[in-house]
């Protein structure tokens, strides 16, 4: 009632002012509602688990599950903020994984293709990546669907790889890998991260980077200024299948064995990290930064909840809980928002 | 009387022309393919088809996935048996016990004739579907998973902290061998679980919890896992942190991986249910009723529920198991149909 | 004059064709699978393909207007699973008090209906209320779901064999087809009718193709989005109690499947993802598509390690052949 | 007059969709220094024309040349490298990137150093790009989505300004604007104008679509007039008038009395709608409305005076942070404009493509859109009645369209302006707010528009207007009422007999 009586009070101009800092404010804590969500898990964890939690070595392992999570949702980042979806994810990961593991030094036949095999490996996903792409933008089928035939189909290629008997990497590099770190950082999450530098070349500093959110936003604008909304497209995915190929290589390393299962589980909580962190699954909003701390909250969380022993039970329940609260908190929601 | 069933041998001279030119279907239903133990049985299967090819029988040969979901395994196996028209024999892991008989009637609608192995309800009996459901055989999932929990408990002299790994929530594999693994604790109170949670039956999540619970307990002496998928995974989190070989493991499926890591003394203990010869034997045994060698309803029930053997792979057996199935493919005879039966 | 009236009748007729490839899908894989493997079309087969499509196309009954309006749900199979357990769990709950078994199984089924109507409401008007988008906050739920399916009941569980006579209604056959098909399609014709010639309908229509337009223009979107949501539940139990009799009996984990295979069957048939344009009747060919396909592999034996390539392979055909692209203000996201 | 040099020319245009011809070999000359206004009526084809000139979409047959040689654009890109660049109908920023980056949109190569863009080089360039303009108060990093469409506009003519100078320095420009005065006020388009002339001026050219006359007399040296997809006049503006370009472009002759004050009804007394009190935080305040049966209420007011938010808190869009809204009498209080809707308030937006049209559904599924309920028996609605309700519209209105069955986005921009409109007239709404309601709309449809408006509160009916111009609210309304800055400045009886004049407003408007 005060507020009100106060509110007749002042000129509209006034009530102006004071709306627009209220809305910059709402704005701005909006922007840095995730990292608060971030904070938060940190501190709850720290507390509830104390020394266990906020130990170097676990940061060390919140390090190493953070990688392949992080490569994951980068690539997703992109497609999302084209406003498409990307559900090949798990397969993709996957059969780099294990294509790679029988090209290299294994237990499996003789190969020993050595660094060749990796590459190939990569190639592959970005060639899936790429036919994706082809055939969701010139045959004009919704991206979830050429990217769900896509997940069976990589899926597929993987258990072909392999037969049955999954190949345990020999090759003494790819072994040394996991222990290999640097500045006390593993080696697998420098990976991610030069790759997270790359991404964020691409979005901040180069045209591709503005064509994404261009298209994202509204496809025909750009295509009436003559940019080629396809190759965009085409682009996106390509990389994203890129990202996924060296995602199968560190899920690997990490593994000491290729098989399917390296790319399991993947895709759901890629999606839920790039919208926590703030990207708009419409398209055009958001972007690699977001995704950062959007997978970070993720991967806190489950290696917080680990710690915790919760009943396996209730755990993905719990964890699905947060998701939601952690999304409607970060979200945003002027009158005009519409969420499909 | 039950001696004679022992040495009963398929005498191909017996079967007659036409049943062995009619084309019988062949098929193993089995619930994906991430699982290297799974992939014996699909051998088993083709091991037994090529003893088909030896005595002249026309086949046609399928493995149907169902991808771990109950409905898919149900639809698998009903088209299969339409398609095979009553001229089928087939191979059953039930993805649920509670789903054991829906195949079986799949099966027995069609005339055609199934065994079916691990999963299956305490009240069903394979007499219910008779002839059509011809054996229902079992390694005892809660006896393997408490004697490898033994084997390990035994190696940390009996006392200290152990992970355990179980597999899919809700599945009925995991939940026994885990119940195992509960009669094991009972008898050692010295071991102490500080860490539980379900790795999905998959590597990488294995080595995801186990990573972090290494964190919280770095103590810990032994990690108990509902299978080799999930020790490998957790030897790979133990061979990170430089633990390796210091820890104990145990998985059971065999995986040569683990059996290896127990040669290497990383791993210490898995057991052996034998794919080739669950899947082999199962079909052959199907065989023998649809070329009318066997009439199910005849046999005693002790020959048409039991036991096949299980090997509990230790340090002390391990190069023998090595010798025979890892450097060496098995070899089986197949008219020797009750060769799969544990005495 | 009279030239071009024809014309248009030409373009109207090879739109039409355009509009209902699926069709054509249908009929081309039929006539595929049964040269690879004749005995597809026998009888039984023919059986059991009509019949095992029931559940799945009770379930994308529901998913089609969240598609149609631009939403999606990817917690319908976990819900599916939620109200699997729950009915059995309810069965056997009521079993000591109750005599008649056929009774146990309505009012189990009517709670489990109520169950799957709530779960939809929550979700529906979390994502009005509060703004989150469907796609998240279904993930979300999924999850939910999955952990409320394990709560109830860890252990995959037996209908009792002194309940089992309800669920024979399962068996009947009235030719070829089966009960639980003729149940499915019926309802999902009924659904069909509400959505393209009541008011609710076509006010789903509206706000798939603009949401913000539609509320302008007096729509009672928040009302009908739930509703939606809630019918979609429904379905989702539906199809729970659909898959519970099927198997005789329950599973924390049976629904996982559905999700994205009710989601590609949806699609298959021709609604479009941004929502806007579909049809119900669309989805019971798209329903069939993907059916034929896992029944058709299975038929012709595909090599074991080739079954997800090929799988893969031949839904990427049949979407890309069925989707429809003579709508001009299409966006394929 | 001096011999002028041929800019551009187009011969004998042909266009064909599925379906329709619109355009049927129209020529177009555009010479060195000249502004050219193109009218037409709604669908005649002057966006089409302009698409195929841009390069958006080919010509089915017809030649063009620009600077004596034959021109053909693949794509914009092609056609501003020729110094042509275009305003469109329908906004072409991109509002998720700042007004910095659209400026510079597929020209971010201009400033990559090493492979990296420099922002702060092309937002520099930017500011000097909107300085020249005379928009240096627009920030260059701002996001679009964060203006208001205006601004936003004149960021497009900025934009193309800029494009098309990027070529060769001494090249000749040509600019096409397709409709860019519909969302300015009549400041923004004098400082348009002024650009407009300085283009010329340095020997640039323009081509100016618009439906307000008044501005194209104003503006053009020539004017062509299309109709049907067809040239149906071309004139020095010496010789052009009102009445000309009227009677050119609708096929008889007018008064230019649009409104017919003549037929101007009386309201009467009963309030059916009063507002007291109301306000909404920060936008408008202490807002007293009072709407008669029978009555069309104009408000003026420039951009931000809160005109359009009343509209939007009495149709139940928004809702009020004070005050109290009554009904007949009743109080009410709205959380969706659907609880309006069930009260008899229906509003149609302004924002047509964002608001008003819904893509994927007919014409005829777009006229019903409010009204399906009552069109149903028993909860089923009636394909007949839709369909005979369509054709009726289509008819009244004279909605050019390929049939009901159409999408509605594949018209032309006034013929979905007119369908939005028909929605409202259709829902049998007792109080329409009409946003807008001639945006876009060609002179001879506004005078059938003026005509239902007139018959709708001779019905009884009242409506609140918010006119496209001054004059027009002035003209339709029975009493106007003048807001600034979020208050009610004035209120002017204005019955046919008494008009009050637009310096009195304008007075109490700024
Ligand atoms: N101010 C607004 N501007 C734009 N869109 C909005 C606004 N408010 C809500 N919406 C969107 O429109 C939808 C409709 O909300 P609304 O409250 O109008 O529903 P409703 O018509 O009131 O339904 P019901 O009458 O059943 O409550 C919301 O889900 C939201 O996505
Ligand atoms: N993409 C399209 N598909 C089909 N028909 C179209 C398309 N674009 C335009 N048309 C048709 O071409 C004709 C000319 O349209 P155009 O947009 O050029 O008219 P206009 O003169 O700009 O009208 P307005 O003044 O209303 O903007 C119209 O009948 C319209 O329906
Ligand atoms: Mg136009
Ligand atoms: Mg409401």
């Amino acid at each position: 009632m005060d507020m009100a009586k106060e509110n007749q009070s002042l000129t509209i101009q006034e009530e102006f002012a004071r709306k627009i800092k209220q809305e910059n404010r709402r704005e701005k804590i909006i922007r840095w509602a995730p990292v608060f969500v971030l904070i938060a898990l940190i501190v709850f964890f720290t507390i509830a688990r104390g020394r266990a939690f906020a130990s170097v070595s676990n940061l060390v392992a919140i390090l190493n599950q953070w990688a392949i999570p992080l490569l994951v949702a980068l690539g997703l980042t992109f497609v999302i903020m084209l406003g498409s979806i990307d559900l090949s994810i798990d397969g993709t990961v996957g059969m780099a994984g294990s294509i790679c593991s029988v090209l290299v030094m294994n237990t499996l036949n003789d190969n020993n293709f050595g660094f060749l095999g990796v590459l190939i490996a990569i190639l592959c996903s970005v060639f899936v990546g790429f036919l994706v792409g082809v055939i969701h933008v010139k045959a004009k089928v919704p991206s979830f669907m050429v990217s769900f035939a896509f997940m069976n189909i990589c899926t597929g290629i993987a258990y072909i790889s392999y037969k049955g008997t999954p190949a345990t990497v020999t090759d003494p590099v790819l072994k040394a890998l996991p222990k290999v770190s640097f500045l006390g950082i593993p080696f697998i999450t420098w990976v991610a991260l030069i790759m997270l530098a790359i991404c964020i070349y691409i979005q901040e500093f180069t045209p591709f980077g503005r064509y994404i959110y261009a298209v994202g936003t509204d496809e025909s604008i750009p295509r009436s200024v003559g940019v080629n909304v396809d190759h965009v497209k085409i682009g996106v995915f390509t990389f994203a299948g890129f990202i996924f190929g060296v995602a199968g290589i560190i899920g690997l390393i990490r593994l000491g064995q290729g098989q399917a299962g390296i790319g399991t589980n993947l895709m759901f909580p890629a999606q839920a990290a790039v919208v926590i962190g703030g990207t708009s699954l419409s398209g055009g909003k958001g972007g690699v930064i977001n995704t950062v701390v959007g997978t970070l909250i993720m991967t806190v969380l489950i290696n917080g909840l680990t710690m915790m022993g919760i009943d396996p039970n209730v755990k993905t329940g719990i964890q699905g809980i947060i998701i939601l609260v952690a999304v409607i908190l970060t979200i945003k929601r002027g009158p005009t928002v519409i969420a499909k | 009387m039950a001696e004679d069933w022992k040495d009963f041998r398929i005498d191909p001279a017996e079967i007659p022309q036409e049943k062995l030119d009619e084309t019988v279907y062949v098929a193993c239903s089995i619930r994906g393919l991430e699982n290297p133990y799974i992939n014996t049985i699909k051998v088993g299967m083709e091991m037994f088809c090529d003893y088909l090819d030896s005595i002249g029988q026309k086949y046609e040969m399928q493995v149907l996935d169902s991808g771990g979901s109950n409905d898919t395994e149900i639809n698998n196996m009903k088209q299969f048996a339409a398609k095979a028209n009553g001229n089928a024999i087939a191979y059953a892991d039930p993805n649920e016990s509670a789903i054991c008989t829906s195949l079986v009637e799949a099966m027995a609608e069609s005339g055609g004739y199934i065994g079916t192995a691990w999963n299956r309800e305490e009240e069903d009996s394979v007499e219910d579907y008779n002839p059509n459901w011809v054996i229902h055989t079992s390694p005892d999932n809660v006896v393997n998973g408490k004697a490898v929990a033994e084997a390990l408990f035994e190696s940390m002299g009996g006392e200290g902290q152990i992970f355990v790994l179980e597999g899919m929530l809700g599945n009925t594999a995991s939940i026994d061998r885990v119940k195992g693994l509960e009669e094991a604790l009972e008898e050692y109170p010295g071991i102490e679980v500080v860490a539980q949670d379900t790795a999905n039956w998959a590597t990488a999540e294995a080595l995801t919890l186990t990573e972090t619970w290494l964190n919280q307990y770095p103590d810990v002496k032994g990690i108990w896992c509902a299978n080799d998928n999930m020790a490998t995974g957790a030897m790979q989190a133990l061979e990170n942190a430089g633990l390796l070989g210091q820890v104990g493991v145990t998985g059971i499926d065999a995986n040569t991986d683990i059996v290896q890591a127990i040669k290497d003394g990383n791993a210490t203990a898995t057991c052996s249910s034998n794919g080739y010869l669950q899947g082999g034997y199962t079909l052959a045994i199907c065989y023998a009723a649809w070329a009318g060698l066997i009439d199910p309803e005849e046999l005693p029930i002790e020959y048409r529920e039991f036991a096949t053997p299980a090997t509990i792979i230790t340090a002390d057996n391990v190069d023998e198991y090595i010798a025979d199935f890892i450097d060496a493919s098995p070899e089986f005879d197949f008219s020797d149909i009750y060769f799969c039966k544990a005495d | 004059m009279e030239n071009v009236s024809t014309t248009k009748e030409k373009r109207d007729w090879k739109k039409t064709l355009q509009q209902n490839y699926s069709f054509l899908v249908v009929i081309l894989m039929i006539i595929i699978f049964t040269i690879l493997e004749p005995s597809f079309l026998n009888s039984r087969n023919v059986t059991n393909l009509l019949s095992d499509s029931a559940p799945l196309m009770i379930m994308a009954a529901g998913m089609t207007p969240v598609l149609i309006m631009g939403s999606i749900d990817l917690s319908l199979g976990s819900m599916c699973s939620a109200a699997n357990v729950l009915m059995l769990q309810l069965m056997l709950k009521m079993q000591p008090s109750i005599e008649n078994p056929y009774i146990i199984f309505l009012l189990a089924m009517l709670l489990t209906l109520l169950f799957g109507a709530f779960g939809g409401f929550i979700l529906g008007a979390i994502q009005v209320k509060l703004k989150v988008p469907s796609f998240i906050a279904s993930l979300a739920f999924m999850s939910v779901w999955d952990s409320v399916a394990l709560l109830i009941s860890q252990m995959p569980v037996k209908i009792p064999k002194a309940m089992k006579m309800t669920t024979n209604w399962y068996k009947i056959q009235l030719g070829p087809i089966g009960l639980p098909l003729i149940i499915a399609v019926g309802l999902t014709l009924i659904y069909h009718f509400v959505m393209t010639r009541t008011a609710f309908g076509r006010g789903i229509f509206a706000i798939g193709g603009n949401e913000r337009a539609a509320r302008i223009a007096g729509i009672r979107v928040d009302r009908y989005k739930i509703t939606v949501f809630v019918l979609n539940g429904v379905c989702a139990a539906l199809g729970a109690m659909f898959l519970l009799v099927k198997a005789n009996s329950s599973a924390p984990t049976v629904g996982e499947a559905f999700t994205l295979m009710t989601i590609s069957a949806v699609v298959a048939g021709g609604t479009s993802l941004v929502g806007g344009s579909g049809s119900l009747v669309k989805s019971i060919v798209g329903v069939f598509i993907i059916s034929i396909i896992k029944n058709g592999m299975n038929m012709v034996g595909v090599n074991v390690y080739w079954q997800k390539v090929v799988y893969g392979i031949i839904v990427l055909l049949a979407v890309t052949i069925s989707t429809d692209r003579t709508s001009r203000s299409r966006i394929v996201k | 007059m001096d011999e002028k040099k041929l800019l551009f020319s187009a011969r004998d245009i042909t266009k064909s969709f599925y379906g329709t011809q619109a355009l049927k070999g129209v020529d177009l000359d555009v010479y060195e220094g000249e502004v050219v206004g193109l009218i037409g009526e709604n669908g005649a084809g002057k966006s089409t024309l302009l698409k195929i000139i841009i390069g958006v979409q080919p010509q089915s047959s017809g030649e063009m040349t620009m600077h004596g040689k034959p021109f053909a654009p693949s794509d914009p890109m092609e056609a501003n490298r020729e110094g042509i660049g275009m305003v469109f109908q329908e906004q072409s920023l991109i509002v998720n990137l700042t007004v910095g980056q659209n400026l510079f949109f597929g020209h971010e190569k201009d400033f990559s150093h090493l492979g990296f863009i420099n922002w702060n080089k092309m937002y520099e360039e930017s500011q000097k790009v909107l300085d020249e303009v005379n928009c240096g108060n627009i920030n260059p990093r701002k996001k679009v989505l964060d203006l208001n469409f205006a601004t936003r506009q004149m960021v497009e003519i900025a934009k193309v300004v800029n494009v098309t100078k990027s070529g060769h320095d001494d090249q000749k420009c040509l600019i096409l604007l397709d409709e860019p005065t519909s969302v300015l006020s009549e400041q923004e388009v004098q400082n348009l104008f002024t650009e407009i002339r300085k283009l010329t001026a340095k020997g640039h050219s323009v081509i100016f679509v618009s439906h307000r006359l008044d501005e194209v007399l104003e503006i053009s040296d020539r004017v062509y007039v299309y109709k049907d997809g067809q040239n149906a006049g071309n004139m020095p503006i010496a010789e052009a008038t009102e009445e000309k370009l009227y009677a050119a472009m609708v096929g008889r002759e007018t008064t230019t009395e649009y409104y017919h004050l003549d037929e101007q009804g009386k309201a009467e007394d009963d309030v059916v709608l009063e507002t007291r009190d109301l306000g909404l935080s920060g936008v408008f305040k202490h807002c007293g409305i009072k709407l008669h049966k029978g009555e069309i209420l104009g408000i003026v007011g420039v951009v931000g005076s809160g005109k359009e938010d009343i509209c939007s808190v009495i149709c139940g869009d928004l809702k009020p942070t004070s005050g109290e809204i009554y009904v007949k009498g009743k109080k009410v209080s709205y959380s969706s404009p659907s609880q309006a809707l069930d009260d008899g308030i229906l509003m149609i937006p302004k924002e047509r493509l964002v608001e008003g049209i819904v893509r994927g559904l007919s014409v005829a599924e777009n006229i019903a859109l409010s009204n399906a309920e009552k069109l149903s028996e028993h909860g089923v609605v009636s394909k007949g009645k839709i369909n005979a309700q369509a054709d009726e519209w289509i008819d009244k209105l004279r909605i050019k369209t390929t049939g009901r069955d159409a999408e509605l986005i594949s018209l032309s921009g006034g013929n979905q302006q007119k369908v939005v409109f028909a929605r409202a007239l259709a829902s049998g709404a007792e109080i329409i707010i009409l946003n807008h309601p001639t945006r876009g709309v060609d002179v001879g449809a506004k005078e059938e528009i003026y005509e239902l408006i007139r018959n709708v509160v001779a019905e009884g009916k009242s409506v609140i207007l918010l006119g496209d111009t001054l004059d027009e609210c002035i003209g339709m309304s029975n009493r106007v009422i003048v807001m600034k800055d979020g208050l009610i400045t004035g209120e002017f009886d204005a019955d046919a007999d008494n008009k009050p004049s637009q310096v009195s407003l304008v007075s109490l408007m700024m």
